[in-house]
């Protein structure tokens, strides 16, 4: 539509800069922690949207990552431990214009926020969730989280952690989240690629972000991550291309029945990656995928196209209103059977 | 024992005219009893009576057939003068089954009219409620009118004619004792076989055999001449207009609609199922033509988050709900309180503590909607007085919680949600317009700046050019809305949210005085007691009583002059349906020696306990002034 | 150990009947309910594990289905609305010699408790979670619930149902755990035998029945489960033997790639069922499958052996005490620092 | 401005001597001035004074170094008298930047001695810290004694020679700052010494830097003859015993762990972290050699359902966390209350509402505690009154759980939490017995059957035989235990819920008058207010008031002397860190127009706040007996 285009028009939004998504609060995080990398790409990303600075929310729990918010000059909501994806909810449903973001951590997300987590992207809701995963709860200090490894010694876990931790990727494939995805910290590039292809869908995105805690958990993904051994390490997952990786792309990933298997790059078996395939069936094997047996996947998991829900109520709102017409506040009030008392 | 009439026998046409009649209908869960009362309620109201109804459910989950746990009943009464109440005792009970009878027979008045279905009356009937012998046969009934029935038998008969099956023959046994008990009391059929034709319009077979029965009740009432003569209570003087049939739960559904309109912003409603509230959000559900927006949501918290979410985006953010599920939302409503943000929170308040009575209604919920949270944290608190209030109070809740941006807790309760009473129809263009007016000038814009005297913070909604800014749960520097941990700053806002609480008291009615404004005993009542308390009170003072009554729908904060009201009253009795919440926070704020009427067993006052309150306190104490 | 086995000898724990694990109470569900097909069936199996009564505890939420505790005559525990495994978690760790079931609705467990279902399941806590789904919200009278399909209409979705639904099995193998089975209201012989291995399984185990509520929902599975179609509509999981389905066992299941096809029984490339494996990516797949375009399938989707979350918590106690000696309270209270005043 | 003493002249011996000093460590929070409080006050203990540590955190998250909201302190009071609480306003100061020198100097008292690091007045941190001019050379801190040291300088010096990196040898600046205060307080260096090889024990380099940071601090005060005399504060005679330091939450730990001796039974503890609780947690997860069971739920809500569910099973169930957590608990505590099981809440109160304050103290959730729940669901509630008294009183809240089958909800707060003070290492073998016995016998058994004395109801616990039985959260008929709807048992049973709560009173100490037992004023306290108010007590007292103390622990059921003790005095003053809490139910219980004192900034009383609203009341009063 014509007129629509107008409105994001150049007289109208100017191109903003990355410092235009500064807010005037000083940043609150350990000097070298990782959120200050994704902070530093979201602020640069979002220019490219074209989208008015009030027109985007970005709504957090509580944690470390939950103070995202306060550092952009956008609407913000820091809310309580957990519940941002039900503020975004109530928001999105009432504000269906709004670009809206949820910051969420390891713990807000996945422990005491796991199932807001869950039924937000299982309903489709047009809403970016952003999952900073850090493998600790940083903001009490250093507890072992959802997403930590068995073993992990922590303040609440001195002889090492005895939970079988969560797969994020895989809760958000289970959900049937129609935008799944990993990037993290260290990589600007492939973050901020990350964070706009999530902004651009349409429908429930859920974006894993490796970050590092370097008070608490320094290094938990140091392994696979650092520049000289990611291209080993890391598998980037590129829609319609095969599944590659090595540095010098040498090797490849295929499929015995169910099973995944390492390949020489040329070998026939390569298979391609397709992330708009309805059923998540190879997004959940790549979701397992765990250094040293495999190599770790970044990129797109999955991504298809379905109604959101916030279109659907729309819908029904629309049809309720061509069908019954639009509503009669005094019909309402006197009901289907009323009497007179002259 | 009374000897059971003989069929056949040719009808008189004699009429005792009484002034009110309470019946109540006993059965079975699957008995159809409150469909029988509902339907008794419809001709009632089309007949011209002032009435109230009192419909009381089994637990939320089938009983064993005919066992006690099983029986439901629904109560109404009628009058030629206005009333609020459904009545204390009834005057004539329709016992379905013998279960129905050994739970409601002890409450019918000596002398009532007891009408059973005889057929019910089996050996295995009997030893599921208990009976040793048979109370129709062994004397224990002998207080009572009693009139056995074969009411299984007939009804049967009369619907097998439209060539239902048998099992939906026998269904139709609560629309024949309907039908007896219009004729005894000179009800008229009209309205409920249109009922009939409607609701089974598809299945033509259905809409007979109803009908049948119905009109078979009715004969048999007739031909058996099953009382000396039936009763008529002449239609009320109702204060002229149009009226309708409403419960407290279709009145606060409605009320949200008009206060959408009112304000013309966009109503939300998030939700998860709970008795006795669900009802609320089936109705809102259905009017999508009207832009309303519904979500049932994945339990509380995710309700009223999303509820608060909407009002930060500059909707009217309502979250409904019952006492268990208000636990749950105390620390999302912290939240609101702290970011100020309108927040509408109706909690139909049932039988606690824990899971407690689902079914079953009480005023538990008060000293939780006030202190329920962690830390000082001040919502205003207002509950309904009647079915019809529920409208009016639901606006209400919406004016204050966008006046002083602040969460509102609308206490209504299982009684008032499932109670039906004659409604008067509003008229919409006298209802006040609810203004809200967003911020949008960046010059003067600050987060926490206040209105100087509501002390409510400017409001500004995303997509507002130029004020971006940022809201949250930890304690904001006055003003800028900044995180501050500055101790000043935190004492300051802690006075500040209470005094924005304590000044709705400026923008609310005083409360009034019903009877003389001095006395011996003020009844001081809240919520849905209101009709028993003033039923009472009206009693107590034709039977001689210096009595007056206060009744409370701002509950925080209270009106500015009940200091004043308490005062002018030497004793004061607070009636709850707890253990004494309301009579805790009057006597901690006026240090006056209130004294409490409890009573905390599902059920709603009768008036009459309450007349008898203020009778011993009347006799117990030695007035000051003449 | 031959102690052990004098424990529960014949003398000591008489071979108990169904009927005595019926409790005095009036079972409160309506008439043609499933839940009663499953009350039975446990009664029925669980003399067989050869526990006492006394030994076995039954914990629930709210719901109708929630109301099997007080028909069982053994220890019970109704709790609250969806955190029936957060009491189970404290009970079994407290108490590691307790067989615990968990009963719960569709509601129950994967709206409101569906976080603690998945971290009850993730921490492979040895307790056996019973889910009960029939697809709405029973005891409060018909909403619909994370399992109803998409245009559902129920009393709070009278144009329909816009969510998309909660797969159970798929959630519980998200979430690891080690054993995860399905089976249903109206195959008796299945439904006990499914019960059984669940209960004989060291571990977390789920299990959705599939349970006919019918007053809000009646005949949700009919069209699959009735007797008559069940034969072609059905795919029973037998470890170790291939999926084969049809009256006459005359279809079976193969892979192409990760994409599952229908061939003839005899084709050679019909895959075997091998719930042992360590990754669900067959069992995943499985989940997914949905009446009409591919059958349903039944029995048990995945059974794999890991320590549990309290056999793992009782090592450490083992190991600290061994390592540190028991506990000296009188060394506790003193700390590492104590001075004297005379 | 007080001239900065020169470099090099040589020490004098003159020692001042004081029976109390104060000190305040203040520096950003990277500066380490929690470990030189926690040093200090090792020190300070086997010195043998009595103390009183405040430590005082920013917000959970690092703020940017050198921001005001960076500033973290640590402040002792050392006596050598026996003393309640850190001290009103500090003697000394040590500001490590501009931004401690900022947010403290203001309490300093006039004439305080105020060490600043010189070094860190770098115009870059004299702006973030909103310094317009340097207040170093303004005059504006003419009122006190000024010492500037180039203290990050001198320690980097100090320490560089042991090897360590330029960071890590001005990381040593806390140590050299702590050895100028030892020197002014005529400290010993050697516990510090000891500790700082133990705790680097295995990193030589990083024991050599910080030892020699300190020795070159305590000569540089010695050689700088920093101040006219250093002070001297003479041991405190406290009771003979074996002393430790402890704090509330290690008290509250190590106290569970007793109960759990003391009881034969498990312990089991389900929490979810959270500011300030969290350290219990940690504490009791070390545990693991004495069988602790502790358990990391996903959430509040399944911390406490585990350890209702421990409970059920016979442990000892426990469940710790802070306000905004025990709000979501309110639904799970209401179910206990119901099935009428042991559980331990523990609430380290912090500053709300909502996320509020994490790291500040308030007494903001009393009211929470009594009534956050939905219904009538009584709980027992009871407070330690400083950081020893933990130890007694969880064990307290452990005996009166079991002792009437009931929730206790235990109400520390921050300031508790974190503070130290001395404490006598309780004799053991004195300790109570905490008696459970669980029903067994068959022939006498019901779930609901009760102590005819604490109505307690019979505890079955799984693995008993032939006592298998169901409950939760419906309503239950007293005695069989049986789900029911009966409207007079669920009266029965509010009454029943109440009146066991009321019982406890019965076993609960009488509440003590510390000071004459009639008089002008009474000051009543509860939890963490103790330490100020008997410290004000005392010395408005001394200063010639009429003035008592009660404090309670027990706050529901209050002690059954607190009328007679009320009624003793001319005027009650209830010091709270809330807005009145206690004082709302003392005049509603007691219709006492008892006055409050009441401070919500995030800070526990001084002691002279309390002293001088006793002066103030005395002073407004006539008194009517002589
Ligand atoms: C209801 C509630 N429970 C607990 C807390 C304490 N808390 C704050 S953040 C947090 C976990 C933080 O971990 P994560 O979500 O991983 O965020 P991170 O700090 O690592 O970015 C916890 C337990 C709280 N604020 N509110
Ligand atoms: C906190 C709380 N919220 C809501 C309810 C109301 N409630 C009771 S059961 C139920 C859902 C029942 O559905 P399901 O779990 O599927 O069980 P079913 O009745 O279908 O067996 C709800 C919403 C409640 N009891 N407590
Ligand atoms: S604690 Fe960890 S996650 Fe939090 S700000 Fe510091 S480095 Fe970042
Ligand atoms: S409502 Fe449905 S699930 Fe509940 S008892 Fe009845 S048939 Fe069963
Ligand atoms: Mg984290
Ligand atoms: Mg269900």
């Amino acid at each position: 539509m014509v007129v629509t285009d107008r409105d994001v028009s150049a007289d109208e939004a100017p191109r903003l800069s990355k410092k235009d998504f500064a807010s005037d609060q000083d940043t609150r995080w350990c000097p070298g922690c990782g959120d200050y990398s994704i902070l530093s790409q979201m602020q640069r990303m979002l220019p490219n949207l074209g989208r008015k600075r009030e027109d985007i929310v970005f709504v957090s729990g509580i944690g470390c990552s939950s103070r995202f918010p306060y550092y952009m000059n956008t609407y913000g909501f820091h809310t309580i431990h957990g519940r941002a994806p039900t503020l975004a909810t109530g928001l999105k449903l009432a504000r269906p214009e709004l670009l809206i973001f949820v910051v969420t951590g390891d713990g807000d997300g996945l422990s005491i926020g796991g199932n807001h987590l869950l039924h937000a992207l299982r309903r489709n809701l047009d809403i970016n969730i952003l999952l900073f995963n850090n493998r600790i709860y940083g903001l009490t200090k250093g507890q072992y989280s959802p997403t930590s490894e068995v073993g992990k010694v922590t303040k609440s876990s001195p002889m090492g952690s005895i939970e079988n931790p969560l797969n994020p990727i895989a809760v958000a494939l289970t959900a049937e989240a129609t935008f799944v995805a990993r990037t993290f910290d260290t990589d600007p590039v492939h973050l901020s690629a990350t964070l706009e292809a999530a902004a651009h869908h349409k429908g429930a995105s859920f974006v894993e972000i490796y970050q590092n805690c370097n008070i608490f958990n320094d290094g938990t993904f140091r392994d696979f991550t650092d520049k000289p051994v990611r291209g080993e390490r890391l598998l980037y997952l590129e829609p319609g291309k095969p599944m590659l990786f090595g540095d010098d792309h040498q090797r490849g990933l295929a499929l015995s029945g169910a099973t995944p298997r390492i390949v020489q790059a040329d070998d026939q078996d390569v298979i391609i990656h397709n992330p708009a395939e309805d059923a998540p069936t190879v997004g959940n094997m790549l979701a397992r995928f765990q250094y040293p047996d495999m190599p770790v996947p970044m990129g797109i998991f999955r991504q298809v196209h379905k109604p959101s829900y916030g279109d659907m109520l729309g819908q029904q709102i629309t049809d309720a209103t061509e069908q019954r017409g639009p509503g009669d506040l005094a019909a309402l009030i006197a009901g289907d059977n009323t009497w007179h008392v002259d | 024992m009374v000897e059971s009439p003989t069929l056949g026998s040719s009808a008189k046409k004699s009429v005792v005219q009484r002034e009110r009649a309470t019946i109540r209908f006993a059965g079975d869960s699957g008995d159809g009893m409150q469909l029988a009362g509902n339907r008794f309620t419809d001709a009632t109201a089309v007949f011209g009576n002032d009435f109230s109804t009192l419909p009381d459910f089994p637990a939320e989950i089938r009983a064993p057939a005919g066992s006690l746990a099983g029986v439901s009943s629904f109560q109404i009464s009628f009058s030629a003068r206005t009333i609020h109440t459904p009545g204390d005792a009834p005057d004539a009970l329709v016992a379905m089954n013998p279960a129905a009878l050994k739970v409601h027979a002890k409450e019918l008045i000596r002398g009532g009219l007891l009408i059973v279905n005889k057929d019910a009356f089996t050996s295995a009937n009997l030893k599921k409620a208990g009976y040793t012998s048979n109370p129709l046969d062994d004397g224990s009934l002998a207080d009572y009118r009693l009139i056995e029935v074969p009411i299984t038998q007939l009804a049967s008969a009369a619907a097998a004619e439209s060539g239902v099956s048998k099992q939906d023959a026998e269904r139709t046994k609560n629309l024949f004792a309907l039908g007896v008990v219009y004729w005894l009391f000179d009800r008229d059929l009209g309205p409920s076989i249109a009922w009939i034709e409607e609701k089974f319009a598809k299945l033509p077979a259905v809409v007979e055999a109803n009908k049948a029965a119905l009109k078979a009740g009715h004969a048999y009432g007739e031909t058996a001449e099953l009382a000396d003569a039936h009763v008529s209570v002449p239609p009320a003087s109702l204060l002229p207009g149009t009226y309708r049939t409403i419960t407290g739960n279709e009145a606060t559904a409605i009320g949200l609609v008009a206060a959408k309109e009112l304000s013309g912003l966009q109503l939300f409603y998030g939700s998860y199922p709970i008795t006795p509230a669900s009802d609320i959000l089936h109705s809102l559900a259905s009017y999508r033509n009207f832009g309303v927006k519904t979500f049932q949501a994945e339990d509380e918290i995710a309700a009223v988050g999303a509820a608060i979410g909407a009002a930060f985006g500059g909707s009217i953010g309502v979250t409904g709900t019952s006492g268990p599920g208000v636990a749950l939302k105390s620390e999302s409503i912290g939240l609101a309180v702290m970011t100020e943000l309108p927040l509408i929170v109706l909690n139909v308040q049932r039988g606690g503590p824990s899971t407690g009575l689902p079914t079953k209604t009480e005023q538990g919920d008060l000293l939780q909607a006030l202190y329920g949270r962690n830390g000082e944290s001040p919502v205003c608190v207002i509950a309904p007085r009647s079915p019809g209030d529920c409208f009016y109070m639901v606006i209400e809740a919406v004016r204050l919680a966008f006046h002083a941006m602040t969460p509102v807790i609308f206490l209504s309760d299982g009684y008032l949600a499932n109670t039906a009473e004659p409604w008067p129809l509003p008229d919409i263009s006298q209802l006040p317009k609810i203004d809200v007016t967003f911020h949008q000038d960046p010059q003067t814009f600050e987060p926490y700046r206040r209105n100087p005297d509501t002390l409510a913070r400017q409001y500004a909604i995303p997509g507002t050019p130029a004020l971006q800014h940022r809201i949250g749960g930890l304690e904001k520097a006055d003003g800028s809305g900044n995180v501050s941990y500055d101790p000043d700053n935190h004492q300051h806002m802690i006075d500040t949210r209470a005094d924005k609480i304590a000044r709705i008291a400026n923008v609310i009615p005083a409360l009034e005085i019903e009877g003389p404004d001095t006395g011996d005993v003020l009844v001081l009542s809240w919520g849905s007691t209101y009709g028993a308390a003033i039923t009472a009170v009206e009693q107590a003072r034709a039977d001689g009583a210096g009595v007056s009554l206060a009744h409370l729908r701002h509950l925080n904060p209270f009106p500015a002059n009940l200091a004043d009201v308490l005062s002018r009253f030497q004793t004061v009795l607070i009636p709850e349906t707890n253990s004494g919440q309301l009579r805790l926070l009057v006597r901690a704020k006026f240090l006056v020696d209130a004294q409490g009427l409890n009573k905390v067993n599902g059920q709603p006052f009768n008036s009459s306990e309450i007349v008898d309150a203020i009778m011993a306190l009347r006799s117990t104490q030695v007035p000051t002034h003449a």
